[in-house]
């Protein structure tokens, strides 16, 4: 467990960020170190060649795609509004990193990177899913967990909780809300 | 058609082929609802004869909006929710969300809390293999090892009981500690119940292990290499059947798995075979865990003493009006991390279950993402059973572990 | 009295008693019984209760009322049928495997001959061959179920269950040519009667296990194939074609099903024990020279059932102890093992007699 | 620690291959529990539920009671922290005003959907004053009429009988006199 500290350790780059910095360094945006996760901002359309140099270089080697999701800070009023996170994680080497790219409300695509780690093509139909973001290249990008009607992105922050879809009868979750008995 | 001829056509490799007349291939819709699709998913699958020769995995229907429910919930209205995610290894969601919080709250845990956590969760990891071994064996007809399993589960469940309150929905973990201590006798009681799993362990592993039917069954069934396993991203029991030895306790150690000894095994092939013999060890493993974590278990509290991380203890509440407010603030604004992310990985039942969580400083998760492991798992069914006949599925997905809660979320 | 003697001693009258007995009074009794028995003992080996919920009033009796409640349930159950079935060949599918299965106790005696009675419906000269052929007309059953009710499970089903079936014929047939040639007739009751001699005196029966203990493995382990019952279940493979080829049937047909495996195991039992267990010959009571008649009768008849009733457990005993096979598995070590098993045992059978007897 | 690896026994030779002593040993184990089973010894865990009960542990949570004062009136001041504690959202209290003078407020309506609750403790853990409680080991609550399942305050006692109809009117409440009666504290002597 890291110290108790809420400082930011942020401020001293990690052995990855730099290695990143030296060959990236016009794409590159924002890192931190926060809790020991380190983690750095790219710039979106650099997405393929960091994460090739990520997966194909001995110094980073990184074999396993963790995870792939986004955040949206809709509600933070941050621009550009997402941002896609991947996780990466090396068992050659043992570190790990978080990769994160932002990605602008009006323009919302990324680059598919489905063909470096083949565990990326659900990941990404998963967040397209969920929060509407294209993955420019990638082969089948369908709904996976939501149905073929769905509407809208249910993971966006301005899609309401409770908001009810066409397909789905009314009546019984009318009845449900009335709280109480009669 | 052959299985040659049926591969080379093009439209086979990729999407849905239409299963007419004129091909002797049949489209089977395996699941949702079939006894072998633990939760519910479903696997169109195109048999020429009974060689499957393309499926296509579709999930989603047990989808219950878990991360959109937590963020609209307060951080500690979540650790219920991660209850139902892998619901039957709960204890290791809980922990994970919790250290995934820990990590923003930069919180340190008590180490008596962190060798409760341990001995929890490793019961937790053997409920969860006993029904995954149990479930996989009892598709292959060996139903009377699922029942043994059930009924060593039943002795760990109680076991849990006594120590959360409820069998299976524990939300047992706050953030900074757990809710409850051990109670008294407690270790005893674990070691009696222990030593019955062994014994229970041991008689399975007579009655299946050698059994050529068995074998036959599993072995060479579902076998995936080592760089195809990395690449679709597999962890736990499934990696390490391809002979990786990578354990998210060794690799990323948590908690006080650093002071434990444990092995980690390995298979070679990558079979259901392997993936079978590697749980029934990883269970032994787990037992010898629970031993020495209970031999070196260290008295003191169970919740950090940090302030704004939990609720203030009882007796501040009761006492003084500090505490008591500082309580009716904590209950009426939730929990409120410092701004930042965190991802925080357990070895789960099945693989690196990971939880990724963004806070704005504020009561309310911004994102709470878990990373499921079976994901990636049903992602491989295709590759994993493509070639292999029919009655393969069933092998093959029950050692899979697919867990609809975790899966779908 | 005069005239019930001379109806009863009219052989169509006796023949159709010892049908009425045979069916109704042993194998369709002893059949229902093990549809609870099957659930009960599986509980025990299993560390569960098993049923016992189903009761008349207070009387629970360990589960007995089940059967009562199966058997209304299953005759009260909706009798579906699926669209697009074939009507016909769906409504008389059942019934193939329940005439398969009880016409076997056609040749089975159960106790020794008084005068010109014989305790056994019908001694006919070809005997096994007879049953063999009968038997075969269970394979409809499963292959018109499969084919009628239009699912591709139950088509599945129907074609494992076909090919299954004929393989295991073959060499089932192969595993009793050493016990025709051992015992010189293809006649059960000669079968029966060459079991009741002994090695060394009178100290060891020449029971059919003895003198053929392969045959004895090889035709057992058809026989279970021939009933699809586990480890030989892939047909009905109930997790990954869900039921197989009876999946669509309901109420009372399903029931003949599931009847129809109950008797059929009962009649393997009790071939397993005419042909290799002495039939219903006690062994020893030779010895016993002043034994009243009848209580020879009811001694043989009791030995009979307690083996039939042993290898009825025996069956679902092994049925909760093995995996299944896989399909391919299951044709595999049918015609490339227990095949040329029970070639070589014929051959090697045939070799002992040749040069010994 | 060090990173130790065990790798796993593949036993698959001639020994397997001929079927039957796997088949034997696997036979002799089943058999043994079935004879074991047969004559007493029972090594079952089934519960025969209605008759036989499981006992639970002292810390399940099971069906929520309100604790009462000594003078036999809830505890509950109505300061809604279960309510907002509660993820399934399945609390819900109206304040109103006690007439013993000596508690500011008291729950007028106090209601918990058990058909929502998913029985995570969270509001025992946020109640300041020990009002809400789980213990009372109701494991199941089958009971034939959704409404049933609304516990009101009157209903949230120790034993909840479902067909029973009881009523905690408000004529039932504690009718102070005086101010030392209604404030005991307030002239002195000491909290029970």
């Amino acid at each position: 467990m890291t110290e108790t500290t809420t400082a930011p350790e942020s401020e001293a780059p990690g052995a990855l960020t730099t290695l990143l910095q030296q060959q990236f360094s016009d794409t590159l945006l924002d890192f931190h170190n926060h809790r020991g996760d380190e983690t750095v901002r790219i710039k979106r359309g650099a997405i393929v060649p960091v994460c090739q140099f990520l997966r194909d270089d001995p110094r980073c080697k990184f074999e396993l795609m963790v995870d792939l999701t986004a955040v949206d800070y809709f509600e933070q009023g941050r621009d550009p509004r997402f941002e896609v996170v991947y996780h990466f994680k090396s068992l050659a080497h043992g570190h790990r990193l978080r990769v994160k790219a932002p990605v602008p409300e009006d323009d919302c695509r990324v680059d598919s990177i489905h063909e470096l780690w083949k565990a990326v093509n659900w990941y990404e139909r998963e967040c397209w899913d969920m929060f509407g973001i294209e993955f420019t290249g990638h082969p089948n990008l369908t709904r996976l967990l939501m149905y073929e009607q769905f509407e809208g992105h249910p993971l966006r922050k301005d899609y309401p909780m409770d908001r009810q879809q066409p397909i789905m009868e009314l009546r019984e979750i009318d009845e449900r809300n009335q709280y109480g008995r009669a | 058609m052959s299985m040659e001829t049926a591969l080379a056509e093009p439209q086979l490799a990729g999407l849905p082929i239409e299963a007419d007349e004129d091909t002797s291939i049949m489209a089977i819709e395996v699941g949702p609802e079939h006894p072998a699709m633990h939760g519910i998913v479903r696997f169109t699958t195109y048999v020429d004869g009974e060689m499957i020769v393309d499926m296509i995995p579709e999930i989603g229907y047990l989808h219950r909006g878990f991360e959109k429910e937590s963020e609209n919930s307060k951080w500690i209205q979540v650790i219920p929710y991660t209850d139902r995610l892998n619901y039957v290894s709960p204890l290791l969601n809980n922990i994970g969300y919790s250290m995934a919080v820990e990590k923003l709250f930069g919180a340190e845990v008590p180490r008596r809390a962190e060798y409760t956590r341990v001995i929890m969760g490793e019961i937790s990891r053997i409920t969860d293999h006993l029904t995954c071994v149990g479930a996989a064996a009892m598709e292959v007809g060996a139903f009377t090892f699922f029942l043994w399993f059930i009924k060593a589960r039943e002795y760990l469940w109680e076991l849990i009981e006594q120590v959360s309150g409820a069998r299976m929905t524990t939300n047992w973990t706050r953030f900074g500690g757990n809710a409850t201590d051990l109670p008294d006798g407690f270790l005893d009681d674990l070691q009696e119940r222990l030593d019955k799993v062994k014994d229970i362990l041991d008689e399975c592993d007579k009655l299946l292990s050698k059994n050529k039917i068995f074998i036959d069954r599993v072995k060479d069934v579902g076998t995936i290499s080592k760089e195809d396993a990395l690449s679709f991203g597999f962890s736990g029991p499934m990696l390490r059947a391809c002979g990786v030895p990578f354990d998210v306790r060794r690799s990323d150690p948590h908690s006080v798995y650093d002071e434990l000894d444990f092995e980690i095994p390995v298979g070679t092939v990558g079979d259901c075979f392997d993936r079978y013999l590697v749980r029934m060890e990883e269970m032994r493993q787990s037992i010898s865990i629970i031993e020495q974590a209970a031999d070196k278990m260290p008295y003191g509290p169970i919740m950090t003493d940090q302030r704004w991380v939990d609720y203030p203890d009882k007796k501040e509440v009761y006492g003084n009006i500090e505490g008591l407010i500082e309580h009716f603030k904590m209950v009426m604004e939730g929990h409120q991390p410092p701004e930042g992310e965190a991802y925080a990985v357990v070895e789960g039942g099945n693989g690196e279950v990971g939880f990724y969580v963004v806070s704005d400083g504020s009561g309310d998760p911004v994102r709470v993402r878990l990373r499921p492991p079976c994901f990636n798992y049903v992602q491989a069914m295709k590759h994993m059973t493509v070639g292999h006949y029919i009655a393969d599925i069933v092998p093959i997905f029950g050692s899979i572990n697919m867990i609809g809660g975790e899966l779908d979320r | 009295m005069n005239l019930l003697l001379e109806i009863l001693s009219i052989p169509l009258v006796q023949t159709i008693l010892k049908i009425v007995f045979m069916i109704m009074l042993f194998a369709m009794p002893l059949g229902t019984l093990m549809t609870l028995m099957e659930r009960k003992w599986s509980a025990m080996v299993q560390d569960r209760v098993g049923p016992n919920r189903a009761n008349v009033g207070s009387f629970r009796g360990h589960g007995l009322a089940h059967i009562a409640a199966d058997g209304l349930k299953s005759i009260f159950k909706e009798d579906t049928m699926p669209e697009g079935s074939d009507r016909f060949l769906y409504l008389i599918a059942p019934f193939f495997g329940l005439i398969a299965g009880v016409s076997v106790f056609a040749i089975v005696p159960i106790a020794a001959p008084i005068g010109s009675f014989t305790f056994q419906i019908t001694d006919i000269e070809p005997g096994l061959l007879f049953i063999f052929a009968i038997t075969s007309l269970s394979v409809y059953g499963a292959v018109l179920a499969g084919a009628s009710s239009n699912s591709k499970f139950a088509l599945l089903g129907g074609t494992r269950a076909s090919a299954q079936m004929i393989s295991y014929e073959v060499f089932m047939g192969l595993a009793l040519m050493g016990i025709f040639m051992v015992y010189g007739s293809t006649r059960v009751s000669e079968i029966v009667d060459g079991q009741n001699a002994y090695w060394f005196g009178s100290l060891i029966p020449k029971w059919g296990i003895l003198t053929q203990p392969l045959g004895f493995l090889l035709f057992t382990t058809a026989l279970v194939a021939e009933t699809k019952r586990a480890p030989f279940d892939a047909p009905e493979g109930e997790s990954e074609i869900v039921a197989g080829y009876f999946l669509e049937y309901s109420g009372m047909r399903w029931s003949a099903f599931m009847l129809a495996e109950y008797v059929a195991i009962v009649g393997v039992a009790a071939l397993v024990t005419t042909l290799f267990f002495g039939g219903y010959h006690v062994p020893w009571l030779h010895l016993w020279e002043s034994a009243p008649e009848w209580l020879v009768r009811v001694l043989q008849f009791a030995k009979f059932t307690a083996f039939v009733v042993f290898f009825c457990w025996f069956q679902i005993q092994l049925r909760w102890t093995v995996p299944k096979f896989r399909f391919d598995q299951t044709m595999a070590l049918g015609w490339k093992k227990l095949l040329p098993l029970s070639l070589a045992n014929t051959v090697a059978t045939a070799a002992v007699i040749l040069i010994f007897v | 620690m060090e990173l130790k690896v065990k790798q796993v026994q593949r036993v698959d030779g001639f020994k397997e291959s001929l079927y039957l002593p796997a088949i034997f040993t696997g036979f002799r184990l089943t058999v043994r529990h079935f004879f074991r089973n047969l004559f007493g010894a029972k090594d079952v865990v089934t519960v025969q539920y209605p008759e036989e009960q499981r006992p639970v542990s002292v810390r399940w949570r099971g069906r929520h009671r309100l604790t009462r004062r000594e003078d036999g009136f809830l505890k509950c001041v109505a300061c809604y922290m279960c309510e907002t504690v509660c993820p399934a959202k399945c609390i819900h209290i109206d304040a109103g005003d006690h007439p013993d003078l000596s508690v500011e407020k008291y729950p007028v309506r106090f209601d918990i959907d058990e058909l929502r609750c998913v029985f995570c403790g969270l509001c025992v853990e946020a109640c300041p004053k020990e009002a809400i409680r789980m213990d009372t080991g109701v494991i199941s609550m089958a009971y034939a009429s959704r409404s049933t399942f609304d516990f009101t305050r009157d209903l949230l006692k120790d034993e909840y009988q479902p067909n029973e109809v009881t009523k905690f009117l408000d004529e039932d409440l504690p009718k102070p006199k005086s101010q030392a009666e209604a404030l005991p504290n307030s002239v002195g002597l000491p909290a029970a």
